[in-house]
């Protein structure tokens, strides 16, 4: 029987950790998700499964440190929120361009700058189109309930080894704080089946050295790296995920991940109450981002809403999906202020007008 | 008298019966790729490696060891050190050879940086790890400038001294003075082998390479931080020949940097402070 | 009396010209040469193979490993 | 059957751990929970509160603007969520400190006076228990005995002798509650 | 008679920020812009016009010091390329959440990780989504020519003071590193006449305590505030800028910005030759993005190919302006690979099948 | 008869009396904006924001000074302070003063900063600012956690202290002994006086104060870096009660950081090894 | 000989009764009252106002700003 | 007019101040000019060139695959560039070191003894100045008078001395330029 509890979103992501066999974090306390770390220190993973949990004097120190630990092949976490993210964007572009895998965390709080500690979704042009420098893309999930918490930890450690690239997990302080219900993963032993023959171990007298780096200095070289790494951010496509609540019979949909989504779900609930024939697509991953699916409802439905806690990022994606096809609308509230469904109502009936 | 005699063994030993595999006494050791070094001529840089990669010979620790080069005109440094290598992105190797370490407990983890990279940007990293006591060997090469990106001034810079960036001479009223960071990290309980060292003339390299050996033994014994740094020229950004760089950095660069043992067996053994 | 007679062989293309092994040979053995490497280099020779006692000074400055000593004692 | 409750108070007060129990309480009894806390920097004092949800159907937004039962226990809160209540609904409080009492006259309000009873009973680190006690007189969601494992659950071990204390406060809550007029 | 100079790009930037009085440059060395901060040592700007000239500790440290000294209503700017630019995310969020103007620049080189340092294009979508974390834009100018480079010091602090904002140019590699014929800038008064009311001075009994920050705890404030910051993005349109190259009558459009657009002159040259209507808008603020000529533009083509060295980055922008009108195209190379004339010639064969 | 007579003069002397405009002593500053605290009861920061306060009022500095607020429960300390302000990044506020600094060079700079922000995320920006001997006053608070945050570990942690990140006791093994920052910034050339005070007692607050004067005087004749610590209590972070926690600091926290000026005038006036 | 006395006002509003000038005061003067104020903190108040000799140091060590003191020489 | 060059050969030879030359002394003359180096990280030795175009008109691309001329002035860089002259172009080189000489036949070739040249004269310093008279001698798109103002331009006030030993040197390479067939 799967065990149950009741913990707060970050809580969930640090047991899950454990569960899961990650091998080690490396963070640095910032709201709204300190309780990462302190849960681990709390649980002493180095005495349950050996998992090493380090204190870093900073996020650009941890990021670091997950650049270097991540080489040795094992399983790899970091947790932040905003502005910490911001300062792994150097580290984070190395990471990917080494092609390591790892688990980055972003508990999203309102920006700009110190900005608020509530919760918000104003980082995903961040998370998906890479704030370091180069062209680089993280494998990005957007859980939206502490049991997802617990389950895209694991998710995320096998997308990241399966490409060998960093993934993030994209979350809010709203759905880091809350507690919920939820089934704990199984322990999973700390061990990984993934190639490990590009992991620094030593070398030994029957192999290359095995080297860990970004650069090319011969441009030639970079452009090639460039290619393979566009072609792996392709085949990611295939691990698309993605949500659908009522989308079948849909006349106007509403696109919303993470927390946005928990609180649009509601909102079909009362329009559909209302027999008005209201869809809601959850993008999962965020990328690779679940265009051919909106693509593919933008042939059918007459508008689409795109829900965010940001002044209009995901939008951009979903208007590239719907390419013109049906008018694609924004609405969002940002800076830390959370919407609720009756702000959600009010919008599509100004935006769909007539539709409801 | 002893002239003569020199001359008649001369007649005897043609260099054919001298270079003979039994009377190699010395050969580069085979832990060097091969691959020519990025280095400019002269440059210590390429020595330093040497060394190194002469003790992990010594110590018989090539499939244990694990190198982080930095930023830095060494940033090659895994080209031509032949044991597995992370290149840290600019200030961060104590930071990357920390996860490193803390994951791979029982091998040897070491950095190799240079001074803009350890005592400029990389501050904070270098501190911290240091103090936590980071069971690993940072190897530091103070030229007393930024090589790589074409001679600016670094924290090591000395006073007066022209870079690309102090174009009329370091002027510590606008700029600060130089900074012996290492005089910092030896007070810091974590480290317990700091040493300063030079690699320009035999009798200094011999001493070096003592130096690197006891900094792994510390390792091994996972006694704490490990702290070795090389003064060392920068031909190329001091505009000098190597040779004319070597003799100005006696004169300049070791008044300010002292060479020698710091701290032994987690012991201050040098007055830190006067020197600072 | 025993003596100490000892050569060196640089590896030409290796050579970087940087003349730091002919200060740092007490026997004053090596000069650089006239001709250039590929690279373009003047290269470290033994111009005085007599005087060289094997002392392995100049390959242990060497930033470029480019020199190995021999010795014999007679 | 879905019962979307905001507790509010002072930091201090017991508001979340309230919550926590009560959310505990539920899953004890298989329903669906959340509880999604107000948070800010850490300081001693300030306004805490949180939003329980139990429900037997998969709970979709944990962030409510309107609610089914509000428990009060300052001023400010009072201020802040009264007219959050549905109509309908129903508003408990404690009326210490209270200087402006609740006005609405489409919802049901409560007082327990639980300040006082937990002073006059020695018993001032229970206080939220008399509250809970309270509330759950009102609406019974949760059988007093899931209750009493909810505390168990929620309690760390070095707290769980003050369960007794507790329990009774939870009984002495069910006695002191009455509507308001 | 204007003084006119052959100089790099990197050295435009130099001595014009020392003729158009900028106030104070921080700074690291990063290839390839290093030669601004060596040639304003050089040039002794304390001497020439009092310009405070100081060479940081790391980017970290630069884009800090810009802050604290943009505080003072002053002109003040720092240079770096990609790497250092990553390193500065979170301390430019923080320049944008508190409205202070200042310039940046970003002369990119090739990533992702530590990359190449040969000139790229694939920093876009950090200089014009926001790198950082959190709702912010920045004034994006991207200069095509050594000239630009002079030019554009000025222009940029000029936006930068109307609209409190930070300004970022973005240029590359090759811009910063070629020589051109420039005329210089007018010497100018260290000296500005904008708005100085909210600079810290020191508070004088006259008034209330002026604030530089980015904080706001209440979620409510933080919402008034983005909704401001959001209200001045849209204002920017006015200041939007392009070059168009014989789009009048076009058939087909190429959209290249800086480098890019040089070599995609020359293109348009070469196939007009042809007798081909080929045209080129060459977008001057990448934030303002001119998406109102290119959705004007994308109702009289066949077709347009965007042009960057990155792996398609601005393309999106120009997608979310044709809006689905045309099928929009990309080409790239990236990896600090510079393509030639000719590359971009055989890419237009390929897309615009049948158009040349 | 001593009583008695004080007994006599409670009689005449009634409170209304004593209690006059002619006969205070000791008011608040004015230069305090009035503003409730944000901070816990018993907390040291507000003491802190007063005394600086106060020696700017007494100095007559207010139109030149300027302050600069960390990430740190002191994040609001324009919200109490009557100066203008700017609030700096987390760690950051030695870089954003030295902005300041550089283009006012003739106001008054300080920055506020905690433990975490100035030793943990700003090291490399606390050590660089005092190298290049910035003109400015660093304040820096030292309550051997981060408040702000919940009471995780800060490098200043005691050994076997609890905190949120150390449930269990600071272990020195993995994470590394406290930090004695003011010591290393004590030796840099830049600093010009560097001194750590504590404010929990009537004595203790006296003395502070003449360290904040002294560090202004400094600022004032641009000596370089004036540098001040003050070792106080996070009451909240540490479990206990304000007074509770004044005890345990001078019991535990000041053994460790001993109080007193450690530098003065340039000059080094304590063993700062002997301490580290 | 001269007498020295003193008062303190503490402003109740500020007070966050956090005790401090309770053990800094030298005469006992100061305990905490039995009220709290809006903000529901126990405050500061002069409970044996005789011993009061205005000494200030309750009110410099108060972290709240909370106290003004007066003082009279007899 | 437009004249579009690569000059290439070792770092240290003085192939991007030669281009460097080339241009001021188009500015000289009232064209429009671009200068655009290889770059690197900072390394003795290794190679080193610079694309210099000269026009009447606006310049479009600093960039190119394909030259008028090239300046060539050692082996690597004759292996890479002989074959991106123009059909008509024309390629100028150094033989000394050169191993495999140029072999296009539909461009014209000329050689410059310049190393040998400048040894021969004790003028080491000034041996791209033999080049850049060779060059000059065969494609006159500056003036003489052009080039000596450029080079006052160009040179730091620390070498303005050297301008009559350079002003030699490119006259003599006007001479000793010689056509391969
Ligand atoms: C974040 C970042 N900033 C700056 C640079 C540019 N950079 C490369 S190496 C270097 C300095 C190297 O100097 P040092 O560490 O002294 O090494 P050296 O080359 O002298 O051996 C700099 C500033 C970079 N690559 N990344
Ligand atoms: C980049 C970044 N990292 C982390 C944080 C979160 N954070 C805010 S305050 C703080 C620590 C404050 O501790 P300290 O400096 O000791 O100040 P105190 O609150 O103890 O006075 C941290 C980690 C942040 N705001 N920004
Ligand atoms: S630039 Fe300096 S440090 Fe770099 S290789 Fe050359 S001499 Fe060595
Ligand atoms: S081995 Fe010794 S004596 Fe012989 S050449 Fe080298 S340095 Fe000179
Ligand atoms: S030290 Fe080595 S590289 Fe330098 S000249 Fe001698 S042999 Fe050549
Ligand atoms: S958390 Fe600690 S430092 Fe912050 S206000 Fe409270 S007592 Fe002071
Ligand atoms: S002024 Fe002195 S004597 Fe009076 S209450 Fe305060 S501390 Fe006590
Ligand atoms: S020190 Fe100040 S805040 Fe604390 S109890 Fe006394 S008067 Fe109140
Ligand atoms: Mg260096
Ligand atoms: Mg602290």
């Amino acid at each position: 029987m799967k065990e149950i509890a009741l913990i707060k979103g970050n809580e969930a992501i640090a047991e899950a950790a454990i569960r899961t066999g990650v091998d080690a974090y490396f963070g640095y306390p910032i709201t709204p998700q300190s309780e990462v770390l302190e849960y681990l220190q709390l649980q002493k993973p180095e005495e349950r499964t050996g998992m090493v949990v380090l204190q870093a004097e900073s996020e650009l120190a941890a990021i670091n440190m997950v650049y270097g630990a991540a080489g040795t092949g094992k399983k790899v976490m970091t947790t932040s929120s905003s502005p910490g993210i911001s300062l792994m964007q150097e580290g984070i572009s190395y990471i990917a361009g080494a092609e390591l895998p790892c688990l980055i965390v972003n508990v999203v709080r309102g920006g700009p700058g110190l900005g608020t500690i509530q919760p918000s979704q104003a980082d995903y042009f961040q998370a998906t189109k890479g704030g370091g420098h180069g062209d680089y893309r993280l494998i990005v999930l957007a859980p939206a309930s502490v049991q997802e918490m617990a389950d895209f930890v694991d998710l995320a450690f096998e997308l990241a080894f399966k490409y060998r690239n960093p993934a993030l997990i994209l979350s809010d302080g709203l759905i880091g704080q809350m507690m919920e219900k939820v089934e704990l993963p199984e322990p999973k032993e700390r061990f990984t089946t993934f190639d490990q023959s590009w992991v620094i171990t030593g070398k030994t007298a029957d192999r290359e050295r095995n080297i860990i780096t970004s650069l090319n200095l011969d441009p030639e070289l970079q452009y090639e790296h460039n290619i393979k790494l566009q072609q792996k951010y392709e085949r990611m496509k295939e691990d698309v995920m993605f949500e659908s609540f009522q989308t079948d019979d849909a006349d106007f949909l509403l696109v919303a991940y993470g927390s946005s989504a928990r609180i649009c779900q509601k909102v079909v609930d009362v329009v559909r109450g209302r027999g008005k024939k209201l869809g809601l697509l959850r993008p999962i991953t965020l990328f690779p981002f679940p265009t051919e699916v909106i693509s593919e409802l933008s042939r059918r439905v007459k508008g689409i809403l795109s829900v965010e806690m940001s002044t209009g990022q995901m939008v951009e994606d979903v208007r590239l999906a719907a390419n013109g096809r049906v008018p694609v609308y924004h609405y969002g509230t940002f800076g830390g202020k959370i919407h609720s469904p009756e702000d959600v109502l009010n919008a599509i009936e100004e935006k769909f007008i007539g539709g409801f | 008298m002893k002239k003569n005699l020199s001359e008649d063994f001369s007649m005897e030993d043609s260099l054919e019966q001298i270079i003979q595999e039994k009377n190699l006494v010395y050969r580069p050791t085979r832990l060097m790729t091969g691959a020519t070094l990025s280095y400019c001529p002269g440059c210590g840089h390429g020595t330093i490696h040497r060394l190194i990669m002469e003790v992990v010979e010594e110590m018989g620790i090539q499939a244990e060891t694990i190198g982080v080069s930095p930023v830095g005109c060494a940033v090659l440094a895994y080209d031509f050190m032949d044991v597995d290598f992370t290149e840290a992105a600019h200030g961060r190797a104590p930071a990357v050879a920390t996860g490193i370490k803390r994951l791979w407990p029982d091998k040897y983890v070491f950095t190799y940086q240079g001074d803009g990279d350890l005592a400029a940007i990389g501050t904070a990293e270098t501190i911290h790890a240091c103090n936590r006591g980071e069971q690993i060997c940072i190897f530091f090469v103070n030229n007393g400038i930024y090589g790589m990106t074409g001679g600016q001034m670094a924290p090591t810079t000395l006073e007066g001294m022209v870079s690309s960036t102090t174009p009329y001479g370091r002027n510590v009223e606008q700029m600060g003075p130089p900074l012996k960071i290492t005089e910092l990290v030896a007070q810091l309980a974590g480290t317990y082998y700091v040493s300063r060292q030079s690699i320009h003339k035999a009798a200094t390299v011999r001493k070096a390479k003592k130096a690197i050996r006891k900094a792994f033994e510390v390792q091994k014994e996972k006694k704490g931080m490990a702290f070795v740094e090389f003064v060392s020229n920068c031909n190329s950004g001091w505009k000098m020949t190597p040779n004319e760089a070597n003799q100005w950095m006696e004169d300049h660069m070791f008044p300010f940097y002292p060479l020698g043992d710091i701290k032994v067996d987690g012991k201050l053994v040098k007055n830190v402070i006067q020197d600072l | 009396m025993a003596k100490v007679r000892g050569a060196i062989v640089v590896d030409i293309e290796r050579c970087k010209g940087c003349e730091v092994c002919v200060v740092n040979c007490p026997t004053d053995v090596i000069a650089m040469s006239k001709d250039v490497n590929s690279k373009g280099y003047h290269y470290a020779y033994m111009e005085h193979p007599d005087d060289c006692t094997g002392c392995t000074n100049c390959a242990i400055v060497c930033p470029d490993g480019a020199i190995t000593v021999y010795r014999i004692k007679n | 059957m879905t019962e979307e409750i905001i507790i509010a108070g002072f930091g201090g007060q017991g508001v979340l751990s309230m919550g926590k129990i009560l959310a505990y309480s539920g899953i004890m009894q298989d329903q669906e929970v959340s509880w999604m806390p107000s948070y800010g920097p850490e300081m001693r004092g300030g306004t805490a509160n949180v939003t329980v949800i139990l429900s037997d159907n998969r709970i979709s937004s944990p962030v409510l603007h309107s609610y089914d039962t509000a428990i009060i226990l300052n001023q400010q809160s009072l201020d802040k969520f009264e007219s959050a209540v549905k109509p309908g609904g129903m508003l408990l409080y404690d009326p210490n400190g209270i200087t402006r009492h609740p006005e609405r006259k489409d919802i049901k309000i409560f007082q327990v006076e639980a300040v006082d009873e937990s002073i006059k009973l020695s018993s001032k680190k229970t206080f939220n228990m008399f509250v809970l006690g309270a509330y759950l007189k009102l609406h019974p969601i949760v059988t007093f005995e899931n209750v009493v494992k909810g505390l168990k659950k929620s309690l760390p071990e070095r707290h769980q002798h003050l369960i007794p204390a507790n329990e009774k406060a939870i009984k002495r809550g069910m006695e002191i509650v009455r509507e308001m007029k």
